[in-house]
């Protein structure tokens, strides 16, 4: 006797777990709204963060860099470059880019004012504020 | 039925004796209480499920998930 | 009750699965989902046993019992139905899916009141490692039961419309087998997170 | 060919050919820009050229996804589609749209591209994959709405089929979940946090259902099993792909700031996530062994086995390696993202347009199968591009693998672009490797022109 396996069955099985599990990633994102508040450091997410995070967004930066992880791995990890390299040092990097030596990968000049490089230097200080899980492994990234 | 009607007696009082056995001897405690559930998943599965009269190939995947569960837990258990 | 009735029907024909094999696949996945949380539990607990001692404290290890009770008592009734309507008894069928549901209704409430406990005290699934165990997999288990009883409610209505026949009622094994899954996975994780330590 | 209206389906694979080899070539300038830093710089720099490649991958996807889907829905709803001029309107609608965002990441820069499309009234661009500016985007949705109204019309007009309510039910998810692309919160955590609603349950998600709808499609049709086999393995497949796959979006929730929580669940449920692609596979291969008729495009066979072992071993056993909490700590934003990228890219969606469009370009083009020598080229093609993916992923794992150990495990953690300098041989194979692929890639080009007798069946 061969065991009973209808359409309907199979179907109604996808459309049940597809909505039970939904409905459990809803949940769960719920709770972690709730719970963001303790750890995405928005505290110090001051104006001029917020308005360094539109340069970094209208620099296509992602495209070559990983932010918390995530992005292009042509360039290295920025979520914690103000830990590991600080303000001034950040600003002066890409003031003097490109370098230009050959044959090394190189990163465009944006012509940014100081005003924005301290709005893209606040965005860094507030991303590296933000708890990870103790992510990245080491200050490398 | 009268089967099915004993073996939900049985499974009440194994869950007592699961409830009240937290305030037993704690070296004991462990290995009883695993017993105890393993008992219990194996006649629900035998019997409610009706796994035992099951004739399909898969049929030994859920108690075969029962006894890697517990005895994984089990295991964990050495461990401390 | 003839003779037949006595006799598990199975000993008559050979039978597969019981149900609709779609289910199983269904059963074989949750299965594991629980499977890993649950060894995932014993894992973290091994390497954070006086965490998760102080934390089982806790817990309403009655309530907890109580709920056992329910939910086997619940898949027994289950258990009747199917007799029944093996017998082609569609009202009695329906009757016992009521019952069966009806005490998975108390097992929620009792859940909840014990969540709302846990809430009340400020403790989330973020507090530790141990409620996040017991909040989540608690919560991922009640979806279950809620999930179950629409499954029964479905095969209930269907069964007192006269749905299912003696000869046909592979719907009602199938919902059937989906509510002892939810029994089965509680019966282990009551003892796993409320007793043992 | 069953119905006149079938034929949009056409330009719409013909563009998607394109915009893949358009893809390929700008990965190859990427391959190359990784080890020659400057090459093209400042006429194309990394950042631009790797926004061209995946943008152009997804928009080819997405020609792809919805040419075959003008061609499957009027043959399973067994009428001819609602409005086939509307399909063509919106093909040449989407096909300017995206042309000119590709020559606007090229031609202007970025940060100006934003200002002259209106990126502040509503921010939404410069997220990775989602950098389209926002006509773009808004265009997007319109293009995807037409079609779903074009689609879903002709469907509740006519037969009702399993596969042609989950390709319709996976469009709508591909549709609705775009939406939150619009959405880009201040708060970097909640940003990415719903950027992935987008990402994730595209690609392990709503895609996942037009993928299994596509090959179980092409299963039916080349194997002669019954459709009723077939159509419920189908939702089985697409069910334990949702199970594992909608709470599997907690893998990518470990590091970005979100409670600590989803270590668990997200390691729990995505490593079910290779559970449905070995059904995948499974299924394919059962199907072929079953079949009732040999039928005379066995390239077309071919990819939908491709696509079933290609599928598993990208995004089952590859995404299987590094979605653990423990491990994903030490490879999160490493070289193993981008090699568990690749393959299951090109295994699971890549491979599956390339079966839909092998099945049907011949139909379209008037007969049922094309001539011996065209498949055997198409075939080459296969395994050449299969191939080369294999070992591009294989040299990309390697590569990660070397630089998780320079630059975060050893004792005296390297710093990234020193780590970088250790693994350039494996980036060079990788360039090769490449150009292996774009090799299989022309020569799959080449086998439409080629003529001879049509194949019959045996």
């Amino acid at each position: 006797m061969s065991s009973a396996f209808t359409k309907s069955a199979a179907r109604n099985i996808f459309y049940g777990g597809a909505v039970f599990f939904f409905l459990l990633l809803v949940g769960l994102s719920f709770d972690t709204m709730q719970t963001l508040p303790k750890r995405d450091n928005r505290e110090n997410l001051s104006e001029s963060a917020i308005r360094g995070k539109h340069i970094w967004e209208t620099r296509n930066c992602i495209g070559c860099h990983t932010l918390l992880g995530e992005g292009a791995y042509f360039a290295p990890e920025l979520g914690n470059v103000y830990t590991r390299r600080g303000p001034e040092f950040i600003k002066a990097w890409i003031q003097s880019q490109p370098t230009g030596v050959p044959g090394r990968r190189q990163m465009p000049n944006f012509n940014l004012t100081d005003a924005q490089l301290n709005d893209l230097v606040e965005f860094f200080k507030y991303t590296a504020g933000i708890d990870t899980a103790k992510w990245p492994p080491n200050v490398e990234g | 039925m009268k089967l099915a009607t004993a073996l939900w007696v049985l499974l009440l009082i194994l869950t007592a004796l699961t409830t009240q056995s937290a305030v037993i001897a704690a070296g004991f405690l462990v290995p009883f209480v695993l017993v105890m559930t393993y008992i219990k998943g194996q006649v629900v599965i035998d019997h409610f499920m009706g796994l035992r009269h099951a004739t399909s190939r898969l049929r030994w995947i859920v108690p075969a998930w029962l006894l890697v569960v517990v005895g994984g837990i089990a295991y964990t258990f050495t461990l401390s | 009750m003839n003779i037949a009735a006595t006799l598990p029907a199975s000993h008559d024909q050979p039978r597969t699965l019981p149900g609709d094999l779609a289910i199983w696949f269904f059963i074989f996945a949750e299965l594991l989902v629980f499977g890993v949380f649950f060894l995932a539990y014993a894992f973290a607990r091994a390497r954070n046993v006086e965490l998760f001692d102080a934390s089982q404290l806790q817990l309403d290890r009655i309530s907890g019992a109580i709920n056992t009770a329910l939910l086997i008592s619940s898949s027994y009734f289950v258990v009747r139905a199917v007799d029944r309507i093996r017998h082609g008894a569609s009202h009695a069928c329906a009757g016992w899916l009521v019952a069966a549901m009806t005490l998975g209704g108390a097992f929620l409430v009792l859940k909840l009141t014990e969540f709302a406990g846990k809430f009340a005290a400020g403790i989330t699934m973020s507090t530790n490692t141990f409620f996040m165990f017991y909040i989540g997999l608690g919560f991922f288990h009640f979806m279950h039961v809620v999930l179950g009883m629409i499954i029964l409610g479905w095969v209930a209505h269907k069964a007192w419309r006269g749905g299912y026949s003696a000869a046909n009622h592979a719907g009602v094994e199938t919902g059937a087998s989906y509510w002892h899954m939810v029994d089965l996975v509680w019966i282990v994780l009551f003892p796993l997170i409320y007793v043992m330590h | 060919m069953k119905y006149q209206s079938q034929a949009v389906a056409k330009p719409y694979f013909i563009a998607a050919i394109g915009l893949f080899l358009g893809q390929i070539l700008f990965g190859l300038i990427m391959g190359l820009q990784y080890v020659v830093g400057d090459y093209l710089f400042p006429a194309i720099p990394f950042n631009v050229a790797r926004m061209v490649h995946t943008n152009l991958l997804i928009v080819w996807l997405l020609f792809g996804f919805m040419g075959a889907a003008y061609y499957l829905i009027p043959e399973e709803a067994e009428r001819e589609l609602f409005s086939p001029k509307l399909a063509l309107a919106m093909f040449w609608i989407f096909l300017v749209a995206g042309a000119a965002t590709i020559l606007g990441y090229l031609l202007v820069p970025y940060a100006t591209l934003a200002e002259m499309t209106g990126n502040n009234i509503l921010a939404t661009m410069g997220r990775e994959f989602l950098e389209q500016p926002l006509p773009t985007k808004v265009g997007i949705v319109i293009v995807a709405l037409a079609m779903l109204f074009n689609l879903s019309m002709t469907v509740l007009k006519g037969r009702k089929t399993a596969i042609n309510l989950v390709l319709l039910l996976g469009l709508w998810g591909l549709a609705i979940f775009f939406l939150f692309s619009f959405y880009n919160p201040a708060n970097l955590v909640k940003d990415k946090f719903y950027w992935w609603w987008v990402v994730h349950l595209w690609v392990e998600g709503v895609w996942e259902l037009i993928m299994g709808a596509m090959l179980a499609f092409v299963l039916i049709k080349v194997t002669g099993v019954d459709r009723e086999v077939i159509e419920k393995w189908l939702y089985i497949i697409i069910a334990m792909a949702l199970i594992s796959g909608l709470i599997g979006t907690g893998h990518h929730y470990y590091w970005i700031g979100t409670p600590e929580y989803w270590q668990w669940w997200g390691s729990v449920f995505s490593a079910m996530e290779p559970i449905p692609f070995f059904m995948m596979t499974l299924f394919a291969f059962n199907m072929v062994n079953r079949r009732r008729r040999e039928h005379p495009n066995q390239a077309a066979v071919l990819w939908a086995l491709g696509t079933g072992v290609m599928a598993f071993l990208g995004a089952g056993v590859w995404g299987f390696l590094h979605t653990l909490a423990p491990v994903n700590f030490y490879t999160h934003g490493s070289q193993i993202t981008a090699a568990h990228g690749h393959m299951a890219f090109y295994g699971a969606y890549a491979l599956v347009v390339l079966t839909m469009i092998s099945y049907t370009m011949p139909i379209l083009r008037g007969r049922e199968a094309n001539s011996r020598k065209a498949q055997v080229v198409e075939m080459w093609a296969f395994w050449l591009m299969t191939i080369a993916m294999v070992f591009i992923t294989l040299f990309l794992t390697a590569a990660g693998i070397l630089q998780i150990w320079l630059q975060r495990i050893a004792a005296e953690p390297m710093g990234f672009m020193a780590a970088q300098d250790q693994v350039a041989l494996f980036y060079w194979m990788r360039e090769i490797t490449g150009l292996v692929f774009f090799t299989g890639l022309v020569l799959y080009i080449v086998s439409f022109f080629i003529k001879g007798e049509e194949a019959r069946a045996s």
